[in-house]
């Protein structure tokens, strides 16, 4: 991986930090996020590996990583912070410079299995597609 | 009438160089007031004050001009120049043709202009000068330290060893503080109480020291040299004169109480000595906890004492003595961890903070110095120690780093593996901060020689999983998850400032920064200070540091002390404010933007007719003013002035300026 | 025919407090960083020693600029001083700006004991602003 | 006491026995719950984008009809719902210019003047969790159930204020109440995927099979929970854990804390 200064100071990041409300540049890479993040196993870039690639400024790594679809935004991660940094809501302005791309939907409704056709709960149903679809 | 003289001086070169004398010397010789003008070469020198001594005695001059350098560097000189002829040393004025005309204008003619109006402006300010005094202030020369901890201890053997007298006052039964409870010390393990101990013992045995232990300061009164201040003895129960240390009383008392020293891991009496090396060595009853007290019932400890010490009748004491300075050195607070939940302190009894960990090693402590798991006593393989607890956290801690922890940390993972062969330790860490003499060595020593595992991560949560601690965290340099089972988990609480530091702020007169640690005078070049003169700093009470740090400063603010016990008296300084009392509407506006608390109001009676009145107006108390001028400011009739840069004399200066 | 300010020197009162201003122009002057003559500067205990009244009366004396400068907040050798200036004089500035007084005439810097070179910078930007803005004739007394 | 109630689409379907059995524990302990009119889906999940408004309006107009209605505390259930609802009435309070632009929108201006409760907060601070015990008709001496509290219950941390968010009691005391045992275990607030069983199964199963686990070995017979979507992922994950064998464990039941609130009072 390369960096040069222009993706440093690349002007995606900041429109990250204008989406999220989160200045990127508090993160002083503890882990604590990664450490308890309950799916992170899941993850291809870890959380605060996000954070850390944003500010380096490689917007775009972050904008094809799996991490954007696997987290749950269950806010363990923030509530452990200390430096306050709401890292799932820089996940959230991340997804979204995804999904406001055109094709940019994660989840189809042709997608769900039938099981989850037939017994999932509405408040899951509507959570997926607020999260994985425009 | 005045009788102004003016002296110009070519300093050499540097001015006459670049700025015309002899149009200067024309020029004040027409100045308002002017009776005598000269010039010379040095007028610093021994021949150039000669000159000025006698110019004044010849032509009775009363005021004095020079224009020369800049009055920070020779004021003081000249002044004594004057003083040497008769005059009031605040009859002199100076105008500053060196930093600010000849060094800094190329241009001959406005610098000489330039010159000509800075001593028209110096003249008019001469003009009205009045003669100040400075009073003779006696110092009472007994220094009081607050807090009997190391930095208190050194503090107070060091002004001692000058040869003045030093009262110390501990709050607890015993002094020693935290250093006391502290096994080996960074970054050479020497044993904390081998290094303490003989301190302590020279605190009680030193004939200049007064040692003042379960009291607290209740009140202070006063300023510089002159500090009046209430201590509270609090009532023992012990009469320290009986009490011959015996401990039969220890053993007996039924009462059970978790023990401050040895933090919480076991239980101590309710009357009791803190721990085996106790200055005095001699008990205390815990009222909160005694049965007697709480029950009416007992009396035990009386009925065993063969010197009849006990005395259930003992009261509170109130002392008040005068100090001419005080050292603060009150010590630290750990962060308590309720907000901690994630590392599951207080849910297993194998997580511990560091100090529980501390009196584990302690030869003296609850295990005799064995490293054993609280649960089941057996001796822990794997210990992961997690940094920064309560520290460098903005959201549920302290926003600053307490400092200490990384190096005391390399120092358990070092003392681990040489109590427990073959255990390994696993250090979970931000920045390992190691600044200080011998202090990276040090950490070299703990990975390199004695396996301790660091790992650039702060845990997350710790699990309790059986017998067993399982603790995820990321490696954040490999981005490996770690899920480590161990056997005990210390947590390296950060420190906080006292919890009632506040309070003794408030009654000292000193302040504290948002985090309630006490402020320095200047963070740089007045460290010991604190921004209320003769109150000194030492120790953790005005930050984190460590114990080099904290004697260094103890001794630092032991000199400021005996420098000034040094004198017999203090001159005050002269340049203060001053209320006119006809004017004070007793608004009080003054009072409130004092940085000194030197404004208080006061009560005085007027006539008004045939009628006494009395009214409240303000005070200015001359040993605390600092002269900075803000009050005369804040005045609305106008009755507050600084002497020696008066309204009047500011006025004449910029008339003088703009002519 | 209308008036021009060609040749105009204008006179600048700087009020300096002792321990960080007052002690950066004399590092300016031991550095011998040149800067405009028409700088004059008086002394005072700290910043926050001087009276909106001081000001006011250097412009009614003629006057064509003011500055006060003190120590960074935080950093007063009073300890907190220039709060107390910086809070009274930019209400003063406000009134100045109210009655029709350009805001570069009177100004509010800080500058440290260690700022010799900020101390000269100041200097000549202050005063070519106000040479540039001409004579102050708005507070003049008549004389 | 009265309250206004926000059911939620969930528990008008799915979670019947949730709303149901809230209902009549509710009349049973003398608390008067009015469903609003008209309500519209909360829309699930609260905004973490700053650049988005439309999202809050559904649950303003709610809170808008708690007040119209005259009442200051709006009830809800769905741990969902909850989130929402309390994270935009804060955000409303606190935040001028979003509560300035949400009212540009709306036909009457809020304020933020409605309290924001969930049932069981009602229970302990209202009610009382003393009084709770007194009037158990039926205690569940010797039932150990593991609370399973999730995470919209809890965080954001200085949002919702409910509890601890990492060691939370609410749910044990309220156990305690009704005579029973609460397990302690240390999965308790960790998630269970969330919506994640939508689309990525796998992350889902793996994140119940471990709550499951420390669960069951911490000697709990069952779940309760106050959340539609964790008692789904914690019953559907438990089977397929099952069918394929992965974990050895014998099915836990999982309970809305209402259910186990209705057994106690023998309705």
């Amino acid at each position: 991986m390369r960096v040069t200064a222009e993706e440093i100071n690349s002007t995606l990041v900041r429109e990250v930090e204008e989406v999220s409300g989160q200045k990127v540049s508090a993160c002083f890479q503890c882990g604590k996020c990664s450490g308890g993040c309950p799916v992170v196993l899941s993850m291809d870039v870890l959380p605060h590996q996000v954070l850390r690639y944003a500010q380096l400024g490689l917007v775009d790594k972050l904008l094809h990583c799996k991490t954007l679809w696997i987290c749950a935004s269950c806010q363990t991660c923030d509530s452990r912070c200390p430096q306050n940094v709401d890292i799932p809501k820089v996940i959230e302005a991340l997804r979204l410079l995804v999904l406001r791309n055109k094709g940019g939907n994660y989840l189809h409704p042709h997608d769900l299995s039938a099981k989850v056709l037939k017994n999932a709960p509405q408040q899951g149903l509507v959570s997926a597609f607020r999260k994985y679809a425009k | 009438m005045k009788r102004i003289g003016v002296f110009i001086c070519w300093c050499g070169s540097n001015i006459a160089g670049t700025l015309e004398i002899d149009k200067m010397v024309a020029a004040a010789k027409t100045m308002s007031g002017v009776v005598y003008v000269d010039q010379n070469k040095y007028t610093c020198s021994e021949i150039g004050q000669a000159m000025i001594r006698d110019a004044i005695k010849e032509y009775s001059l009363n005021r004095v001009v020079i224009a020369a350098c800049s009055p920070r560097m020779h004021e003081n000189t000249f002044r004594k120049t004057v003083v040497s002829a008769g005059l009031n040393p605040y009859y002199l004025e100076i105008a500053n043709i060196r930093e600010q005309c000849s060094w800094v204008h190329k241009d001959r003619e406005a610098g000489t202009a330039k010159a000509i109006s800075l001593i028209r402006t110096a003249v008019a300010k001469a003009a009205m000068n009045e003669a100040l005094f400075a009073v003779e202030m006696p110092i009472i020369r007994r220094a009081l330290v607050i807090g009997g901890g190391i930095a208190g201890i050194q503090a107070a053997l060091d002004i001692a060893d000058t040869g003045f007298e030093v009262d110390l006052v501990e709050r607890e039964p015993s002094i020693g503080g935290r250093m006391a409870q502290l096994d080996k010390t960074f970054p050479t393990l020497d044993c904390s109480a081998c290094i303490l101990t003989p301190k302590m013992v020279d605190v009680a045995q030193h004939e200049k020291i007064k040692l003042y232990t379960y009291a607290e300061v209740e009140k202070v009164e006063g300023y510089l040299g002159n500090f009046t201040v209430t201590i509270r003895q609090k009532a023992r129960s012990v009469d320290l004169q009986k009490c011959t240390g015996c401990g039969e009383c220890l053993a007996k008392c039924p009462s059970k109480v978790a023990s401050e020293f040895e933090e919480g891991l076991v239980q101590r009496r309710a009357i009791y000595t803190p721990f085996p090396q106790a200055v005095p060595n001699k008990p205390a009853i815990d009222r909160a906890h005694c049965r007697y007290f709480t029950s009416g019932k007992c009396k035990v400890c009386q009925k065993v004492c063969p010197a009849e010490a006990i005395d259930y009748a003992m009261e509170d004491l109130l002392l008040t003595n005068g100090y001419g300075a005080i050292v603060v050195a009150t010590g630290f607070d750990i962060h308590k961890l309720n907000d901690y939940g994630e590392y599951a302190y207080g849910k297993h009894p194998d997580v511990l903070t560091s100090l529980e960990f501390e009196r584990l090693l302690n030869a003296s402590g609850p295990t005799g110095g064995k490293i054993l798991r609280p649960s089941d006593g057996k001796a822990p393989e794997t210990v992961a120690f997690i940094q920064c607890v309560g520290s460098r956290d903005k959201a549920k801690g302290n926003p600053y780093c307490a400092k200490v922890c990384c190096m005391y940390t390399a120092k358990h993972a070092i003392l681990l593996s040489e109590k427990v062969p073959g255990s390994k330790a696993y250090v979970f860490y931000i920045d390992v901060r190691t600044a200080g003499k011998d202090y990276e060595e040090f950490y070299n020593r703990a990975y390199e020689e004695c396996n301790a595992g660091y790992i650039k991560g702060n845990v997350s949560k710790v699990f309790p999983d059986g017998d067993k601690l399982l603790v995820r965290s990321v490696d954040v340099l490999s981005g490996a998850l770690l899920e480590l089972r161990v056997d005990m988990v210390v947590l390296a609480a950060s420190v906080d400032a006292r919890a009632d530091a506040k309070e003794l702020a408030k009654k000292l007169a000193i302040t504290v920064n948002e985090h309630k640690f006490f402020t320095e005078a200047h963070p740089k070049l007045r460290p010991v200070d604190t921004q209320t003169a003769g109150i000194f700093l030492a120790g953790m009470c005005q930050g984190p540091k460590d114990i080099p740090e904290t004697v260094a400063q103890a001794s630092a603010a032991a000199v400021k002390v005996a420098a000034i016990f040094s004198k017999q008296s203090l001159l005050s300084n002269p340049i203060v404010a001053e209320i006119d009392q006809r004017l004070c509407s007793g608004d009080m506006s003054c009072m409130t933007v004092c940085p000194f608390n030197a404004i208080s109001e006061q009560v005085v009676e007027e006539r008004r007719g045939r009628e006494t009145v009395s009214r409240k107006i303000a005070k200015v108390n001359a040993a605390l003013c600092q002269g900075c001028g803000s009050c005369t400011v804040a005045c609305r009739p106008g009755a507050i002035n600084l002497k020696g840069f008066t309204d009047q004399q500011i006025l004449a200066e910029v008339d003088a300026i703009c002519l | 025919m209308p008036v021009t300010n060609e040749g105009f020197e204008p006179v600048i009162v700087a009020f300096c407090c002792n321990w960080c201003s007052y002690a950066g122009a004399d590092l300016a002057g031991i550095n011998r960083m040149s800067y405009s003559s028409n700088v004059r500067i008086i002394r005072v205990p700290c910043s926050s020693r001087v009276n909106p009244s001081f000001i006011i009366r250097a412009f009614q004396r003629g006057a064509d600029g003011v500055l006060v400068t003190g120590c960074h907040p935080g950093d007063c050798h009073y300890h907190s001083g220039n709060f107390f200036t910086r809070r009274r004089l930019s209400v003063l500035k406000q009134l100045m700006e109210y009655l029709g007084i350009e805001p570069q005439r009177f100004q509010v810097r800080w500058i440290s004991g260690s700022e010799g070179a900020k101390f000269a910078m100041v200097m000549n930007s202050v005063a070519e602003e106000i040479r540039r803005l001409g004579p102050n004739r708005k507070l003049r007394d008549v004389r | 006491m009265r309250y206004s109630y926000y059911p939620g689409c969930t528990l008008k379907t799915m979670a019947k026995v949730y709303e149901d059995t809230t209902l009549s524990t509710a009349k049973a302990l003398g608390l008067d719950l009015h469903e609003i009119k008209e309500w519209q889906c909360c829309g699930a999940l609260y905004p973490l984008n700053t650049d988005e408004i439309f999202s809050f309006f559904s649950p303003v107009r709610a809170l808008l009809q708690a007040r119209g209605a005259g009442e200051d505390k709006l009830l809800t259930l769905c741990a969902g719902c909850y989130n929402v609802f309390k994270r935009t009435n804060r955000a409303v309070r606190e935040d001028k210019e979003l509560r300035r632009k949400i009212n540009a929108f709306l036909e009457e201006d809020y304020m933020g003047e409605v309290d924001v409760v969930h049932y069981l907060e009602v229970l302990k601070n209202d009610l009382g969790f003393e009084i709770l015990a007194e009037r158990v008709k039926k205690r569940l001496t010797g039932r150990k159930f593991a609370p399973y509290y999730g995470c919209l219950l809890l965080k954001p941390r200085a949002e919702m204020d409910l509890d601890d968010v990492e060691n939370p009691t609410i749910f044990e005391n309220f156990l305690s109440a009704l005579g029973a045992a609460a397990v302690e275990y240390p999965y308790k607030t960790e998630c269970c995927g969330s919506y994640l069983s939508m689309a990525n199964e796998e992350i889902a199963s793996t994140a119940v099979g471990r709550i499951l686990n420390s669960a069951y070995k911490n000697g709990a017979e069952s779940f309760v929970v106050a959340c539609p979507l964790c008692k789904y992922n914690l019953e559907e994950y438990q089977k397929e854990l099952f069918a394929v064998g992965r974990e050895a464990n014998p099915k836990l039941p999982v309970y809305y804390f209402t259910e186990i609130l209705a057994e106690a009072l023998a309705l």
